[in-house]
């Protein structure tokens, strides 16, 4: 297989060389996870298929599969419109808090809207928390020169803080009967529903990740972003605002997060409660890297790490396998995948350049 | 191109910053004098408090700092110690012997640090990638080998060092306390030594900041390189086993809760100086320590407001709003011989 | 530093004369390839005791990848090097400085932020056990210093050291390494005439105590002034060797090249119209406050090329990228066609009409990983018939990067075909191509040949003066005297960020020029 | 390729043989009973987190297999790893045909109340589940932690040299833990109005505040260094950083929480005098009989609260203290003890 090399006409060839390295990487991440699960006494095989079942099959494990692929969608491309533009949004996950404490708090707090105002405004009001929180590191990368690394780091630890201290304090559900930490549930306008077995949330993802893609490929932002992220230097010389770009970046990046959480709160747990959010924004890293960037393949990504997600708990109590078994595979994969390198020194294969993904290295300032 | 010097002040010639620290380091020893006086049990809790938070913190820093000198950046550090905790406590519950223990959480330190070394010289992976990877495997790995029902036989317990211990205040504090302590004390010292005057510390450091000189004067800089994450990886080792072995003598998924992360942000605030570091963890210690102590004194205030203390500081710090902070300026970048 | 004398023989005779013709480092058969070039085929050189070679070969000629594998950073695919005639494999720098060879890089290798004695221990620290020991490293630095007139401070911090004295320090480093044969690479590049003199004295200094020197340099004039023997290399090859006595530069030049080169450019007497550009009191400082460029005033007229002379490093790059909106300056103004242009604002330049080849194209003038198709348009994908209300029109920007291609003659396998994969020469011409057709009253080119090969360079030239015969004003900045000499109707000289004098290019001559850059006024 | 690709997998294959020698838990599951017409089958959905946490996933799996010795049935857990899984992990026991699932934790109130009305059948266990509402089929195990505390308060203040004593705590934001601190506080001033209570919460959020465990210890020990002698202990894994802390301690007492700590953290038994228990297990127990016997109730079950055998400080509890338990517990139902607000 080493020896293929895209021929113009051939698309099948083209698509093969493109999905190759990522498709490479879940197999050698599951034969990983096999050889975990074999010597650890329990039998690979049952337990994917078992994983297979739980997330596909019946209906309504695979409605799970979409609404845990969700604000995967979400969260990957937050990431990975990141990366377009350069960054590494660590943030996604503190962004996305936001967005879900925010919607949760427009969902709960303001009652007698209709539900075609209602969902819409708490959507609303998520990406724009998220796009505030996302506005931080990018004003702090642009006129301080501190990486967005560490800053969004940090800043997730921030709103951890914030969210758990909002959801005991002044926003805490106050009903009879609750004793925990969290916010009262949202009302019924601002639930969004499903239209048959798929959650209204996955098809907003699914048409947000398309939109995502054009505004990439086909506008004058995304070219904008693209050569920002590609080489600052020449953008600045072209006449960009660099310094806008990478602000406005991180704000996308942010609201397309702050949006995931929103839809996790008004489609999935129907309020905020701490902790219901966790590892998401973490997941986006993986999401992205393994859709290397494409808002198109996050869409395949994410429902691959969902499906993981999904069938996991048939896979533990059918197959007695523990959940952590998903993060091993998880790690694995992400390794293989974006480590292409040791994919490629696995399989010995050549390396294409635009393949590599562009990241600002270190966290010095200018 | 130098030209002249636009301006310059009268003062210019005075040392504010040694006069700034030699000012600082009075007022808190007036501080912690006239509370001791007050209340020497107290005071010495939460000094004693605030040096055991910043333990863990200072080993991670320098694990940091040497991998960070030499240009390879790891944010990986919390999933170094996170696994590190995992095996120097197994080992200890398997074998009783404490000092072995150790040593094991050590070597696994040190051998995550040779997979990221690795993965970022070898392979040239980026390397804030790679420590994601490490961080979500350690996470996974321990997890799914914790092995829940184990219990060890004990931990390090204080070894006070004959009379030094007596001396009022500093003696409780200094001179009796458990093995990783007093390493992690003499390790800092030791790294200052190493990083600013030794033939390896100005090696390395040259590795960090200008890969290619260091090669054409005969350094290597992969062995460089590799060595320091190693070495850096043995510090993480001792952090890790510091929770496990020193601190609770106990395992819990995710215990080491974020402290590789806020390493890190001491890292930075110390600007990749072990000593500055060493003052910055134990700051944050205090910070907590205090936040404690606060609550035992019936003061309620809102604790996730001091919980977010580190983080602000560091984002302050790295913003350059009070004393800029500057990385190495190889960091991160895969170095290739051309 | 205070006589300039670039046709000195008298010295070059005497170093001959003190030089042993003892052979001390021998080449032979060197191969050398990268992916899709051959760097050195079957080159072969000799060195002898206490002299100078010089290696001389324009860009791209395989002259630092021969030195390269000289010092070990490279390995050569087959031929053997011999040291006082034995068999000496180098493998890396640290078998090199064993062997007491010693290199001067062309971009210099110190740590910024270290001190001058840390760079000089580098390597070859002195120690007690395992410490450091600074103070004799000191003593032997400043010994080394006394001896060789090489005085500076082993204290001081290299970010804030001058150029040239940052290469002294380079030279410190070798010869604190006790070095028998020296390798600089391109070392007057950042001098000036003076520095180069100075530097000179330097060289035969070391040659007197038995120094042997390779000196790589692109500049005939210094070859003929310092070198013992001159080898010549092409395309990888050496093709011929020399002394001064027996060459001049006519015959050097023609043999670097393989064929007779005319050094000058063609050109009609100018016809300058009105005033394209105005720059008046222009002051820009650096991170640390200091003036890169002080009082810059200067006007280019339509039709006209003013050339600025000067060292690279006296403030030419921040003058330009003050000019072209790149960087912010702290006082002045900027006037584009009789209107005063706002700061940092690149957009606002362009639509006033203005080109600009930058000095680093990799670095500014291009996107690598994007195809040429995005690269032709970077500065206009915003415009009809490019774009349409923020979407891009992929078959409009086909279309002119086929034109470009076409016009341009720039040799690529597609339109598609990523910036990165050409040849310096075809991407400077995607950059000279995108900018010129555009309609543009004022062009910006800054180093526009550097590093390019001889029918590029003349390419270029060419250009410009088609662009000034047009009617558009040119702004070209160069450290290559010949070129400011050659295409140039004006000539002003920069001395540490000043405009020391504007002369015109009839009446100008190289000594005074030379010496104005010199900062003699 | 071939040649690479193998030594990779076979140096995996080492690595794993190495990491798999600690055998990872496994989910018990007891054969089918003797009966092959219908099993009955308890199923048991954690909270995130595991079920051998030392806590109230433990112990209230504990309470399934202790039931399970009396009666023969099947039974089964599952781990809840993401708090929106709740709902389906549920259902995987409901499509099972389980009979009685037990759900662990305040959390899974909602999503409980949820299967409970489209399974009239099943019978649902809410452990620590407030009911605000009666919901047929659910019933809600609760349990009165202020009044454990107050007795580890009563027992704190009575045992104390130095009239000094500590809390070390999870996390304020749960009202149990709360509960207990108002208990242990209220209880020692009832005792000793002039005693010295010095506690504290974890500063964390929910993710961190019960899995800290150095955290506990080294605040476990601030205090003692400040002269508490007793240390009451209850936050989970962080609480039990505290005892093994007080444990290393010669001459200091310490205090669990939830179950009897004795049996779960041995490396504690130097100090642990009691703890402050929540009988979680036999509460299970009780309400798994009830099912059986099909006469399951609904809406609040309070279990018991009470103190934890002494085990070997049997000696140092004297019957004078013992008394004062009494005193005090009887004093507190009937109302007499004013506890503080938090």
């Amino acid at each position: 297989m080493e020896s293929v090399t895209p021929s113009q006409n051939n698309w099948l060839q083209k698509v093969w060389f493109s999905v190759r390295i990522p498709f490479l990487a879940i197999i050698l991440a599951l034969i990983v996870g096999a050889v975990v699960l074999l010597v650890s006494g329990s039998n690979p095989l049952e337990a994917y298929a078992q994983l297979f079942k739980g997330a596909f099959g019946s209906l309504k494990n695979f409605q799970r599969v979409l609404e845990k692929s969700t604000p995967l969608i979400f969260s990957g491309l937050a990431v990975a419109l990141g990366f377009k533009a350069g960054l590494f949004n660590i943030g996604a996950q503190g962004q996305l808090l936001l967005g879900a404490i925010i919607a949760g708090f427009v969902g709960f707090s303001i009652k007698g809207l209709p539900s075609y105002v209602h969902i819409p405004l708490a959507l609303l009001c998520g990406i724009v928390a998220g796009a505030l929180y996302g506005a931080i590191p990018g004003l702090l990368k642009a006129f301080s020169g501190a990486h967005e690394v560490i800053t969004t780091i940090m800043l997730n630890y921030i709103a951890i803080n914030l969210t758990d201290y909002l959801s005991d304090g002044p926003w805490k559900d106050m009903s009879p009967g609750n004793i925990v930490s969290r916010l009262p549930a949202i009302e019924e306008s601002a639930k969004i529903g499903t239209i048959g077995p798929v959650p209204i949330g996955f098809i907003v993802a699914v048409l947000i990740a398309f939109l995502i893609w054009f505004v990439i490929n086909r506008t004058t932002f995304g070219f904008e972003i693209n050569s920002v992220g590609l080489n600052p230097h020449a953008s600045k010389y072209a006449g960009m605002r660099t310094k806008v770009l990478i602000i406005a970046a991180l704000i996308v990046s942010g609201a397309l997060a702050g949006l995931g959480g929103a839809v996790e709160t008004q489609g999935v747990v129907g309020r905020y409660q701490p902790g219901f959010n966790a590892g998401i924004g973490f997941d986006g890293i993986t999401v992205a890297l393994l859709a290397r960037n494409s808002p198109i393949a996050v869409i395949a990504s994410s429902l691959l790490l969902g499906a993981m997600k999904g069938g996991a708990n048939t896979m533990q109590f059918y197959a007695n396998v523990p959940n952590e078994i998903i993060d091993i595979i998880q790690g694995t994969m992400l390794l293989f995948v974006t480590a292409e390198m040791v994919v490629r020194w696995v399989f010995k294969m050549r390396k294409r350049s635009e393949t590599e993904i562009t990241v600002t290295a270190g966290w010095g300032q200018r | 191109m130098i030209s002249e010097t636009v301006k310059r002040g009268p003062f210019s010639h005075i040392n504010w910053k040694l006069w700034r620290s030699v000012i600082l380091a009075l007022l808190i020893l007036a501080a912690i004098l006239f509370f001791n006086a007050r209340n020497p049990a107290e005071t010495r809790a939460v000094l004693r408090s605030t040096l055991r938070y910043a333990v863990p913190l200072i080993l991670g820093a320098l694990c940091g700092i040497f991998c960070e000198r030499a240009g390879i950046v790891n944010i990986g550090i919390e999933g170094q110690m996170l696994l590190s905790a995992f095996t120097s406590y197994m080992t200890n519950a398997w074998t009783g012997n404490l000092m072995f223990s150790l040593f094991v959480g050590m070597v696994t330190g040190s051998i995550v640090g040779l997979f990221l070394a690795f993965l970022s010289i070898k392979l040239k992976l980026n390397q804030v990638i790679g420590g994601t990877v490490i961080n979500i495997l350690a996470a996974g790995i321990t997890g799914y080998f914790y092995q829940v029902g184990t219990t060890t036989k004990g931990k390090f317990a204080s070894i006070p060092l004959g009379p030094l211990a007596d001396i009022p205040i500093i003696g409780p504090l200094l001179f009796n306390n458990p093995p990783i302590t007093y390493i992690a004390i003499v390790l800092v010292i030791v790294s200052q030594i190493v990083l600013f005057n030794t033939r390896w510390g100005l090696r390395t450091r040259a590795v960090g900041e200008h890969p290619r000189a260091a090669d054409t004067l005969g350094v290597d800089v992969f062995k460089i390189r590799y060595l320091n994450v190693l070495i850096g990886g043995v510090m993480a080792g001792l952090a890790g086993a510091f929770l496990t072995l020193e601190g609770v003598g106990l395992f819990e998924r995710g215990m080491t809760n974020g402290r590789g992360f806020i390493a890190l942000a001491v890292m930075i605030f110390g600007k990749w100086n072990p000593i500055s570091s060493a003052m910055a963890a134990l700051f944050f210690g205090f910070a907590n320590a205090m936040q404690t102590q606060l609550q035992f004194m019936g003061i309620q205030i809102a604790h996730q407001f001091v919980g977010m203390i580190p983080y602000l500081l560091t984002i302050i710090v790295v913003s350059g709003f009070v004393g800029r902070s500057r990385a190495p300026a190889a960091e991160g970048i895969p170095y290739e011989k051309e | 530093m205070d006589t300039l004398d670039l046709t000195n023989d008298k010295t070059t005779e005497a170093t001959k004369m003190t030089g042993k013709e003892t052979l001390i480092l021998e080449a032979r058969n060197i191969y050398k390839t990268f992916p899709g070039t051959i760097a050195n085929a079957d080159v072969s050189l000799e060195l002898h005791r206490g002299e100078v070679l010089a290696l001389l070969g324009e860009n791209g000629a395989g002259k630092s990848t021969l030195m390269n594998v000289i010092y070990g950073l490279y390995t050569q695919d087959s031929g053997e090097i011999f040291l006082n005639g034995e068999p000496y494999s180098i493998n890396n720098p640290h078998d090199a400085i064993a062997a007491g060879i010693g290199m001067v890089h062309q971009h210099f290798m110190l740590v910024p932020v270290f001190t001058v004695l840390e760079n000089v221990m580098l390597g070859a620290e002195t120690c007690r056990g395992p410490f450091l020991n600074k103070k004799a490293a000191e003593a032997k630095l400043r010994q080394l210093e006394k001896s060789f007139g090489l005085e500076v401070d082993p204290h001081a911090i290299i970010e804030e050291l001058p150029v040239g004295l940052q290469q002294r320090v380079e030279i410190l480093k070798a010869l604190y390494r006790d070095v028998e044969i020296l390798i600089m690479d391109e070392p007057t590049a950042v001098l000036t005439p003076q520095e180069t003199e100075e530097l000179f004295k330097i060289m035969r200094r070391l040659t007197e105590r038995g120094v042997s020197i390779v000196f790589i340099t692109h500049k005939l004039k210094e070859v003929l002034e310092i070198a013992d023997r001159i080898i010549i290399m092409r395309r990888g090859h050496v093709v011929g060797s020399a002394t001064p006595a027996e060459t001049d530069e006519h015959g050097l030049a023609s043999m670097m090249v393989g064929r007779e080169v005319i050094l000058e450019v063609d050109k009609l007497p100018a016809e300058p119209g009105d005033t394209v550009l105005e720059v008046k009191q222009l002051n820009v400082h650096d991170a640390n406050q200091l003036h890169s460029v002080k009082d810059c005033s200067l006007s280019v007229r339509a039709g006209e090329v003013l050339g600025v002379a000067g060292v690279q490093g006296n403030g030419q790059s921040e003058l330009v990228e003050a000019i072209t909106g790149l960087r912010r300056y702290n006082s002045g103004e900027i006037w584009i066609d009789g209107k005063r242009m706002p700061q940092e604002k690149p957009r606002v330049l362009v639509e006033n009409g203005m080109a600009h080849i930058p000095e680093d194209r990799q670095k500014h003038g291009l996107i690598l990983q994007y195809p040429l198709t995005s690269n032709f348009v970077l500065c206009n994908y915003y415009r009809e018939p490019y774009s349409r209300h923020g979407v891009l029109n992929a078959e409009a920007i086909l279309k002119n990067a086929d034109a470009l291609i076409e016009r341009f003659d720039v040799r690529t396998p597609s339109a598609e075909t990523s910036a990165g994969d050409l040849s310096g020469g075809n991407q400077q011409k995607v950059i000279v191509g995108r900018e010129l057709s555009r309609d543009v009253s004022l062009v910006i080119a800054n180093q526009p040949t550097r590093g390019l090969d001889v029918g590029s360079i003349e390419y270029i030239h060419q250009t410009l003066i088609d662009m000034r015969d047009a009617g558009v004003g040119v702004l070209l900045v160069s450290s290559e005297l010949d070129e400011i000499m050659s295409v140039s109707d004006r000539i002003a000289v920069m001395y540490r960020g000043e405009i020391v004098d504007v002369l015109d290019a009839r009446d100008a001559n190289r000594e005074h020029i030379g010496l104005l850059m010199a900062g003699h006024a | 390729m071939k040649k690479r690709l193998f030594s990779i997998l076979a140096i995996l294959l080492v690595a794993g043989l190495v990491l798999g020698a600690c055998t990872p838990k496994g989910t018990d599951v007891k054969p089918p009973a003797d009966d092959p017409a219908k099993t009955f089958k308890v199923g048991l959905v954690t909270d995130v987190g595991e079920v051998d946490d030392k806590s109230f996933n433990q112990a209230s799996w504990e309470g399934v297999l202790a039931a399970q010795k009396d009666l023969s049935f099947e039974s089964k857990y599952i781990e809840t790893k993401d708090a929106k899984d709740y709902d389906a992990n549920i259902q995987l026991f409901i499509d099972e045909g389980f009979d009685v699932i037990v759900t662990v934790g305040f959390a899974l109130g909602e999503a409980t109340h949820k299967a409970a009305k489209a399974n009239p059948e099943v019978a649902f266990i809410g452990v620590d589940q407030f009911q605000g509402e009666v919901v047929p089929g659910v019933a809600g195990l609760i349990f009165d932690e202020a009044l454990s505390g107050l007795l580890a308060g009563v027992l704190a203040a009575e045992i104390t040299q130095s009239n000094v004593i500590a809390a070390v705590l999870g996390t304020d934001l749960v009202p149990p833990v709360v509960n207990f601190n108002r208990g242990y506080v209220g209880g020692s001033k009832w005792v000793n109005p002039e005693i010295n209570v010095i506690s504290t919460y974890h500063p964390g959020g929910m993710d961190v505040a019960f899995t800290d465990p150095e955290w506990g210890a080294s605040t476990a020990k601030q205090a003692i260094e400040q002269g508490a002698d007793v240390i009451f202990a209850a936050g989970g894994k962080t609480g039990n950083g505290a005892l093994i802390e007080t444990a290393e301690h010669a001459g200091l007492f310490c205090i669990g929480v939830d179950t009897d700590q004795w049996l779960t953290v041995p490396e504690a038994h130097k100090c642990l005098i009691s703890s402050a228990t929540k009988d979680i297990s036999d509460s299970v127990v009780a309400l798994i009989n009830l099912a059986v016997e099909g006469k399951f109730p609904s809406g609040n079950y309070l279990g018991g609260s009470s103190l934890a055998p002494f085990h070997d400080f049997e000696s140092v509890v004297t019957d004078e203290i013992r008394t004062k338990l009494e005193e005090a517990k009887a004093a507190y139902e009937a109302n007499q003890i004013e506890l503080p607000e938090k």
